[in-house]
């Protein structure tokens, strides 16, 4: 049970760095939704619910459970000083409309191009987009954090993704427990490599051929 | 002024079998509780649900999940539903998935008068094979058509007896844009209050959207407990 | 100045039929204003303001005006008991989306075919068609109102509008000074006519042929 | 956490000429009274003005339309407002006449990142000419697109430091939805909060929509008085 506790907390801390002072942020399902346990106390984050919240605060204390108070995950918050309630329309026009500066979301695969996959497997998972698919296109940056490779020890990052698109072309970072990988015009590009791995270890668990950058860092996390 | 209705059972018995209803509620949150158990009850069948997930397997739209009651369901999400999951894959029932932004708008649509609008969401995916697609801008996106409903259930925290409504914290979600978009739309509330009672600048749903009242005692179960 | 009064009265006072026990009802700029001075007290009725507001009241005590309280027409207005505010765009949802019973508009020309001029003569007059070209086509019942014949005697009732139409076909009933005629698919229909009027005065202040209602009403109102 | 800009001046500098600007209110009700007055002040030129109606001759809009600081109006009405129609019918500004709640719905698709849609207001009149219309289930509907602003000047009567507003009863009018349409929206309140006074369910514009917030007096001129 520790084992992957840790390489979800390594994997959230990492990722809080991507949220800067000021910004709007959606977390998505699952282990986005622990990046907010980690946000630096220096910095004022406003983090977004599709089900209708502005300013989602910490969960509650067991006698400050409100039953109506739910994150887009359902499971029970309370909301920060400042906070603002609006219905389901309003929140998908917030984000679609091009109003948060970053959404953080869970991926079962990524391309070589930025395309995402991450609400079904034919046949075998249903699990529905929800509202991924309208934030890909309308927050505007795009982080998806995951396991470098699936519990087989494959590759989630490819050169074609085989499960059905979330959307196409719309990451910007790729996040892990082994390295940061960007999407540029010119294809993947490693930017930051995690304590314990090499550089051939990642290029040996991701398909595609990936570009170093000028100021990658090993090490990082 | 509005019809405030004194039995569950009652509100339902108009609700034909193979009728078309939204259901308001994102998870077990803002779900009209006693009008799904009276549905259940009743065992209306052949029901279209637009909602936006369809409960847990015990409650909410999970009880006419499991008597089989739904033949089709348009939502954004079937999570942790196991049965809801099991019928969509077994193919006993008819799924469409949308994505949550695009079905939230689509009902308001619904109910606003606009027939049609364009979204990005869905672009480039499975969602948009035989689409209708359109370049504005230089980008692309797919044209989506308003829904309806014979009936909406919704569930609000406060109604007065011109219908205004208003919703408790994220127990809004997807229901004021439904009571916009049914033919007929039920409001299951906790607390009825006189006319007057409600504050002019405060109401969610104006009056004009809801045809029903009835008050009902909620549950208000909770599907994933969170605390520090 | 008392003649003219008298004659927007007796339009407004038999419009005022129109408004059924519970309806939600639209009440256009200028003499369907006055309509809702001459609400009988036994019927329930709940006006809607294009500018965000459902339930307007009477005009406020001079003690009692609050400038950010109007109606359409800009007048300073009360709310009634049970409103409730809304934004623009939650009013035209309103409008467009079927949830008005009844709509009553003032007209500059009604044609045969319930065609619906009332917002602009080329070159003399721009007014702006405000709320109305979407209430022509969202509220279910369209009701104009109208003087029967223009300042110069001539007919406002057409085979053809003249001037830029506001909705085609979007009428269903128009009440002048002198006469109720309900657009039909046969044609325009005499239902009433005012008192001191004749059928043939009707006809002959009408371009299009008028056929006459088996139930016709004469000194109507 | 919001920029609270202390002189009006400063608030309509960074406005350059040529700006697209969308200013908030119906009459005279909800218009950001002071950053218009600075505006005018300022002489910023050809400016294309998104706005219900404009204003008086004398007040709000009235005093731009005056200077012959705007070259194009997106309107819905020039009602009574006599400078204004002298300059339409003497084509010396350029307006585009809208219905009131396609403006209302087009401004809204450009905060909401919806491009376009279509609605029934117009079909069948001289705003239909030329105008790609489509039918939908029988009836005949105009495709219409989004409008976006450079900056959006809107009024409200309370706002926290969150950029969170209140609305006054009808003084809501085209505020939230331009609030949410302009790259840069400067919002003109009445009183100015600490950052949790104002009630989360109360929240009429969520803070995300808000950059700049500027505490004016308002002078509120009535444009027709009206008593029983």
């Amino acid at each position: 049970m520790s084992e992957p506790m840790s390489i979800r907390e390594r994997i959230a801390r990492r990722a809080e760095k991507e949220l800067l002072d000021g910004y709007y942020v959606n977390l998505g399902i699952g282990i986005p939704t622990l990046v907010a346990n980690y946000i630096s106390p220096d910095k004022q984050v406003v983090l977004q619910s599709e089900n209708g919240l502005l300013g989602i605060g910490p969960y509650p204390s067991p006698d400050r459970v409100d039953p109506d108070l739910i994150n887009a995950g359902k499971e029970t918050v309370t909301a920060m000083t400042g906070a603002a309630y609006f219905s389901s329309a309003d929140s998908s026009a917030m984000i679609r409309g091009g109003h948060t500066d970053l959404a953080i979301l869970g991926g079962m695969e990524v391309s070589a191009v930025g395309d995402l996959a991450n609400w079904s497997i034919p046949g075998k998972l249903v699990k529905g987009m929800g509202g991924a698919m309208d934030l890909v296109h309308g927050a505007k940056r795009i982080v998806v954090i995951m396991d470098h490779v699936n519990k087989a020890g494959q590759p989630k990052i490819l050169n074609h993704c085989s499960l059905p698109l979330t959307g196409k072309q719309v990451v910007n970072r790729i996040i892990t427990d082994r390295a940061v990988i960007d999407v540029t015009a010119e294809g993947l590009l490693l930017v930051e490599v995690a304590e314990g791995c090499s550089i051939e270890d990642i290029r040996g668990a991701t398909e595609p051929p990936l570009l170093m950058s000028e100021t990658l860092l090993m090490n990082a996390y | 002024m509005k019809q405030i209705l004194l039995s569950f059972q009652d509100a339902v018995s108009r609700i034909p079998d193979g009728a078309t209803l939204m259901v308001g509620g994102f998870g077990l949150v803002g779900i009209p509780e006693q009008l799904l158990v009276a549905l259940a009850d009743r065992g209306t069948r052949n029901l279209t649900v637009i909602s936006n997930n369809c409960g847990v397997d015990d409650w909410g739209l999970g009880l006419l999940l499991r008597n089989k009651q739904i033949k089709r369901v348009i939502a954004s999400y079937v999570g942790e539903n196991k049965e809801f999951e099991r019928q969509v894959l077994s193919g006993e029932i008819e799924a469409e998935l949308v994505p949550q932004g695009t079905l939230a708008e689509r009902i308001r649509a619904g109910g606003a008068g606009i027939p049609a609008f364009y979204t990005p969401a869905g672009v480039g995916t499975p969602l948009a094979d035989g689409r209708e697609t359109r370049v504005f801008g230089g980008k692309e996106y797919i044209l989506e058509h308003a829904l309806t409903a014979d009936f909406s259930l919704v569930r609000a925290a406060r109604a007065d007896r011109m219908g205004n409504l208003i919703y408790n914290k994220t127990a809004r979600n997807f229901n004021p844009m439904m009571a916009t978009a049914g033919k007929v739309t039920i409001a299951e509330v906790e607390q009825l209050f006189e006319t007057g009672d409600l504050h002019p600048e405060s109401i969610d749903t104006p009056g004009v959207y809801v045809q029903q009242i009835i008050v009902g005692k909620q549950e208000k179960r909770i599907e994933r407990l969170t605390t520090r």
